[in-house]
């Protein structure tokens, strides 16, 4: 038995400290209004107990002492809850430029995919001062990323893609825990993060052997898969082409305006006739159960990294199906912002992945 | 409740008559295309019918405030839930599958 | 006072409810309401006690770090089944179907529940229920979690999932027939004088709990039948593979299962409200706050159920909502134990037993809500979210409060079911031990929550394990507390004193008849001309009879 | 105090011992009936709102699933269960007007009717194992979009082919391929309506026992102007379920039928 036992986390992370105030603070309110009531409870008890010929006084109440510990109360927990959602809303939204990470979970395992390609298992190497985004799925039941030196946890659901983002700030090896109970060895779902300074991490993304990257492994899959054939970009394609479509709104034949984010370009591959493309038709096949969820995230990665020749093509509002920011449902705004940033990602050391465009599809 | 007035056979037959043409009314319009406000209208016709059976069949017409708040109150509760469990499907791009 | 029953020697009355009838016939189809909560009383205590072992089991494992008693499959059936037992089996019935079943009636001035042979039909469904969970138990033991997850219930378990979930939905049925009950019975069979401003706080409490029943309860029965049918044909509503969505299951029974809670707390809340007053002999403070604040906590509880959800995937606004209103069930909980403590205020105060239980209640409840805070407060709740930290929190609520007030109620109304006194100081000693137990259990795992020890773990990591060595020896101490009313209540059958009709001098109906009652509850039906609660006025003048 | 127990002698002997008049019962017996609908509500509540999302979610296929069951069927069911409502609420006015034999009548016709109801839904369940278009993989066949699993018939029930049919003149754009994936789709929208329709029909089975038991009991003369609260609940029931019934059948036949014609 450890007997210095720890009795509070490690802050290793920059939301860290934030939480840690809010807890603290309820700490405090949670310490004075027990003691208050303890105090009370046991002072009446004391000073009022029954002796020979006591009588109670009877009171009645008070609307007045009501009013004032409804009041109290409500103003106290709009503080809380104000403060609460602020810091939650902040987890919500993710940061610009962020480095992304793919993860998958499953009975019971997490494997990470980086950018360059690099695969772990149960351990995830992040660097210390960057945003780090994971964009989560899993491949049976539900699990839950949580690592508690850092602050966050994320439910991590079949068939949609979930994110946590944090940006550490201590080197060390901290707790990677499965909170969402998946089965026998839900304890044993468990590894550990990382981090790294920005100096280590590149050394460590330098030595791991990678088969490319994640990106140039999305487009194996393209080929291999013969996506090509119709995602082209010519105007004789049978499918809408995939390039700079990333993160940008899609009219679709019903007229509804959707974003082609992770999860639409998910979706258009297991279920491509629910959501197609205006101006096509949808003679898509299904590719579920014949792609595996790692190469979905490796073609949704190198649609990403698809994009015209333009500088920026990406921040190109006049798409060809002309829509306004308008038509956006707002829900999508904030995600939208946050992948407009997407072509200028690159992996610390400044090594961009292997260029895909090279070889135009 | 037995003091009260209770409906006769003959307010019966007009109740089954509306609820028969009601039904029809459904049935014909849903042939018709109304574009979103299918559903809307469908559904307003059956929200009528089965008033018109608490109201008259089920005697709510003639009974206690009781059981007319006991009621709302079901109706509220149904609404508490489709809605707030809606709030949080219509708030988010739908689950993409 | 004291003087007055000093003088006159209370004797067992010739006749009531226990002697009317003798043989199993007349308690297996018994219509009496004060009978069927004795049953109840059996059967809950039988299930409190499986639950019990299931826990100490837990709590032994936990010891060491790796997991070194149980196989981790073995681990997973035993929260399992300690989580299905105490909740569904113990937690829901406890308070409405023992004393709520044996006191509303009397205490509202009526012969009987609306419905007695629905009011059987419910112990018989509860048995029913109880049965199946066995049965699901017996034959290897399920591993879901309580809270049958979707889509690891439906499709990935080898067990008998969906065995437990039937007696879950029978069960639940069962619940509905009691709160069925209690709301006519509230309604319908008022004992002239008893207006609705003039109802005992139990009552009212356990009316507000009735609420959550008939209208909760359903809701987790069409859940578990649409799990058992997507496990048993295979049919998509829930499991993302068979195109269905697992967040719409959270959603489905949380719609019942934190209205639950407040099933669990409520009539809780009203056994303390009728001690407080009784042993400080006083009118309690705020007495239509408190019972509004009843109807309150049970209205607004169906409006927060996805404060369970904020990781699990549900959009950011719905979220912020369900934050928002879950501060609103937060006000009337705080109304109620500011009222409870003013009303000890100049008081003459008597610490015995029942009072004790109510202390330690208001303590603990006052802990356990507050720590409800910290898991309505979205930021901070994404990181105590599924760690020890809620564990802490729901049992300093359920064990804290829940338990500890159904034991209060237990001693406090102890002489009027059976006519005898229970002995004063081993109960007094079994209270300051399960309120030490209970600290000592309970309270190191808030620290291990927001350390990040995630619940459902069958082997941590081994810088927890201080506090869970910890935890567990609190949990055996917590067990001695549990066990010493078992063996004092049973030797107070025959060796205690005889109580008389009102060994507190209480006020309310149910001191007003005999003690035990006469089957039909009074010689004849009261007409209630007081205020509840007329402590200090003529509370001393029904004393004799 | 009105009434003890010392008063006995007028006592009608349907006045259980708990309550202190025959208007404090019936009273208490339906306010406690109304209460019962309200978990029942509940329950199919329950099933509405999963019902909803899941429409929301896959709209096309609910369409298709929608137009493949029989409209006609649909549409004379609700009829039938409105005019079994109907002899339902004259059953009570004949037992408040002490009509012994009406009652007994009016209670068979309801059973007929609801008899009717539980044949026309037992002749579509049929239809529909026919076609093989039973959710899940442990009744019947196998769920199968393209019908004919068992039937002789292999236009029966081929869903994908009736999306694709140019008489459904809503999206222009509907492929082979596309067809095919919402006519997949569709199992979902079969799960809902064999989870509604069969709750329903579970709660009509129920129905017909207990007006079986009040015919027994009319037909010995127990309900009069008197007493007639049992007669009273089970139309509340009976109403109820019929009422469940009045949003079923928009709910799950008339999805977007303007497109496809009957």
């Amino acid at each position: 038995m450890q007997l210095n036992f720890p009795i509070f986390p490690e802050q290793a992370s920059s939301m860290a400290g934030q939480v840690d105030a809010l807890y603290l603070f309820l700490v405090l309110i949670t310490t004075f209004f027990s003691l208050l009531i303890a105090i009370l409870i046991l002072y009446f008890a004391i000073k009022y107990r029954r002796t020979p010929g006591r009588q109670a006084e009877q009171i009645h109440g008070s609307t007045l002492l009501e009013i004032v510990w409804t009041v109290i109360p409500l103003g106290i927990s709009m503080v809380i809850f104000v403060w609460g959602a602020v810091i939650y809303y902040h987890m919500e939204r993710p940061p610009a430029n962020p480095l992304e990470i793919y993860g998958v979970g499953k009975q019971w395992m997490w494997k990470f995919q980086h950018p360059g390609g690099q695969r772990e298992i149960n351990t995830l190497h992040v660097p210390t001062g960057r945003d780090v985004k994971v964009t989560l799925i899993s491949q049976d039941v539900i699990h839950s990323f949580f690592v508690p030196a850092f602050r966050v946890k994320q439910d991590v659901l079949p068939n949609r893609y979930v994110f946590t983002w944090f940006k550490a700030t201590q080197p060390g090896t901290y707790h990677l825990f499965c909170s969402q109970y998946c089965g026998t060895k839900h304890s044993g779902m468990v590894g550990q993060v990382v981090v790294m300074t920005p100096e280590d991490y590149a050394s460590w993304l330098a030595s791991g052997k990678a088969e490319g990257s994640l990106a140039s492994l999305g487009e194996k899959a393209f080929q291999q898969y013969g996506c090509t054939t119709c995602h082209r970009p010519d105007s004789g394609a049978r499918g809408p082409n995939l390039e700079g479509v990333y993160g940008r709104p899609i009219r679709l034949t019903d007229n509804r305006v959707v974003l082609a984010d992770d999860n639409y370009i998910r979706e258009s591959i297991l279920e491509p006739n629910a959501k197609v493309v205006s101006g096509f038709q949808s003679i898509m096949p299904t590719f579920r159960g014949v792609v595996s969820e790692d190469e979905i995230i490796a073609i949704t990665e190198y649609i990403k990294h698809l994009s015209p020749q333009q500088a920026n093509p990406l921040n190109n509002r006049s798409t060809p199906t002309e829509i306004r920011d308008s038509e956006v449902p707002n829900i999508q705004q904030q995600n939208k912002q946050q992948n407009q940033q997407q072509p200028a990602q690159q992996t610390p050391q400044g090594k961009r992945p292997a260029n895909p465009s090279g070889k135009k599809p | 409740m037995s003091e009260h007035s209770h409906p006769t056979p003959g307010l019966y037959v007009v109740i089954l008559l509306a609820l028969v043409v009601g039904t029809c009314l459904t049935w014909g319009i849903a042939f018709v295309d109304l574009g979103k406000w299918n559903p809307v209208v469908a559904l307003t016709i059956a929200v009528i019918k089965a008033v018109l059976v608490v109201l008259f069949f089920m005697h709510v017409h003639y009974s206690s405030k009781l059981t007319k708040v006991t009621i709302s109150a079901g109706v509220f509760w149904l609404m508490i839930m489709i809605t707030m469990s809606l709030s949080d499907y219509l708030t988010r791009t739908f689950l993409p599958q | 006072m004291s003087t007055a029953t000093a003088i006159v020697k209370p004797v067992m009355p010739e006749r009531h409810f226990l002697n009317d009838n003798y043989g199993i016939r007349s308690w297996l189809l018994t219509k009496d309401h004060k009978r069927i909560a004795i049953l109840y009383l059996f059967s809950i205590t039988f299930f409190f006690l499986i639950g019990g072992v299931f826990a100490s089991l837990i709590r032994l494992h936990l010891l060491t770090p790796n997991g070194e008693l149980f196989e981790a499959d073995t681990y997973n059936k035993l929260f399992t089944m300690h989580g299905v037992n105490m909740v569904f089996f113990f937690l829901i019935p406890s308070v409405p179907a023992v004393l709520g079943n044996f006191l509303v009636p009397i205490m509202v001035g009526t012969k009987d529940l609306a419905f007695p042979k629905i009011n059987l039909l419910s112990w018989y469904l509860y048995m029913a229920g109880g049965t199946f969970s066995m049965a699901a138990m017996v034959s290897g033991g399920v591993d879901s979690g309580w809270t049958f997850y979707a889509p690891l219930s439906s499709g990935y378990l080898k067990t008998h999932v969906i065995m437990l979930a039937v007696g879950v939905i029978i069960a639940g049925f069962s619940s509905i027939f009691t709160g069925l009950n209690f709301i006519v019975t509230v309604h319908r069979m008022r004992a002239p004088g008893m207006t609705w401003g003039r109802l005992p706080l139990f009552v009212w409490s356990n009316y507000a709990a009735s609420l959550i029943m008939i209208l909760g309860t359903p809701v987790i029965a069409i859940t578990l039948i649409l799990l058992a049918l997507e496990r048993g044909f295979h049919i998509g509503i829930f499991d993302p593979k068979l195109g269905g969505d697992p967040v719409l299951f959270q959603h489905m029974f949380w719609f019942y299962s934190h209205p639950a809670v407040y099933i669990m707390i409520l009539p809780g809340m009203g056994v303390i409200s009728e001690i407080v007053p009784c042993f400080s002999r006083k009118r309690v403070f705020g007495y239509s706050f408190v019972a509004f604040s009843s109807v309150a906590i049970a209205v607004f509880g169906f409006v927060v159920w996805a404060h369970h959800m904020f990781v699990a995937g549900i959009s950011v606004y719905s979220a912020l909502v369900f934050s928002l209103l879950s501060y609103a069930v937060a006000i009337p909980s705080a109304v109620k134990v500011f009222n409870w403590t003013a009303t000890m205020y100049k008081g003459s105060i008597e610490m015995s037993t029942p009072m004790l239980y109510a202390m330690a209640f208001i303590g603990l409840f006052t802990i356990g809500g507050l720590t409800g805070l910290f898991l309505a407060a979205l930021g901070l709740d994404i990181h105590i979210h599924d760690t020890y930290f809620v564990i802490a929190h729901f049992h300093y609520v359920m064990v804290g409060g829940m338990v500890t007030a159904y034991l209060g109620g237990l001693h406090f109304w102890w002489p009027k079911i059976t006519g005898r006194m229970y002995p004063e100081a081993p109960a007094k000693l079994a209270a300051l031990i399960t309120f030490i137990g209970f600290n000592l259990t309970f309270f190191p795992q808030f620290i291990l929550g927001y350390m990040g020890m995630p619940r459902r773990y069958w082997a941590y990591p081994p810088e927890f394990q201080v506090l869970n060595v910890l935890s567990s020896a609190g949990a055996s101490v917590l067990a001695v507390g549990f066990l010493l009313p078992l063996l004092y209540f049973a030797w107070s059958l025959k060796y205690g004193e005889v109580a008389g009709n009102n060994p507190w001098q209480a006020t309310g109906l149910e001191w007003e008849t005999s003690s035990p009652p006469p089957t039909h509850n009074f010689h004849e039906i009261p007409i209630v001309t007081k205020d509840p609660y007329a402590y200090g006025e003529d509370a001393e003048v029904t004393v004799v009879h | 105090m009105s009434t003890s127990q010392t008063t006995t002698t007028d006592h009608h002997p349907a006045l259980a011992h708990q309550f202190d008049s025959m208007e404090q019962q019936q009273e208490a017996s339906t306010f406690g009936m109304w209460v019962f609908l309200l978990t029942e509500l509940m329950m199919f509540g329950g099933l509405f709102t999963a019902y909803l999302i899941y429409r929301l979610k896959y709209y096309p296929a609910f369409v298709a699933g929608s137009t493949s069951i029989s409209v006609s069927w649909g549409f004379a069911n609700t009829l039938v269960l409105i005019a079994s409502s109907f002899t339902m609420a004259m059953t009570v006015w004949a037992a408040q007007n002490g009509k012994r034999k009406t009652q007994v009548w009016l209670l068979l016709a309801t059973m007929v009717l609801g008899t009717a109801f539980l044949g026309v839904k037992a002749k579509e369940y049929y239809d529909k194992w026919d076609e093989c278009h039973i959710p899940g993989h442990v009744i019947g066949k196998g769920f199968n979009a393209w019908g004919g699993c068992s039937a002789t018939d292999k236009s029966l029930g081929n869903i994908a082919e009736e999306i694709r049919d140019p008489k459904a003149h809503g999206n222009p754009n509907v492929t082979e391929v596309s067809a095919e994936q919402t006519a997949k789709r569709t199992e979902i929208f079969f799960s809902f309506y064999f989870a509604m329709t069969g709750l329903h029909a579970f709660h009509m089975v129920i129905g017909l026992g207990l007006l079986a038991w009040l015919t027994l009991r009319a037909r010995s003369g127990e309900f009069g102007p008197a007493y007639y609260t049992p007669i009273e609940l089970g139309g509340l029931y009976w109403h109820f379920v019929d009422i469940v019934w009045i949003f079923l059948f928009p709910l799950l036949y008339l999805i977007s039928r303007h497109q496809h014609g009957v």
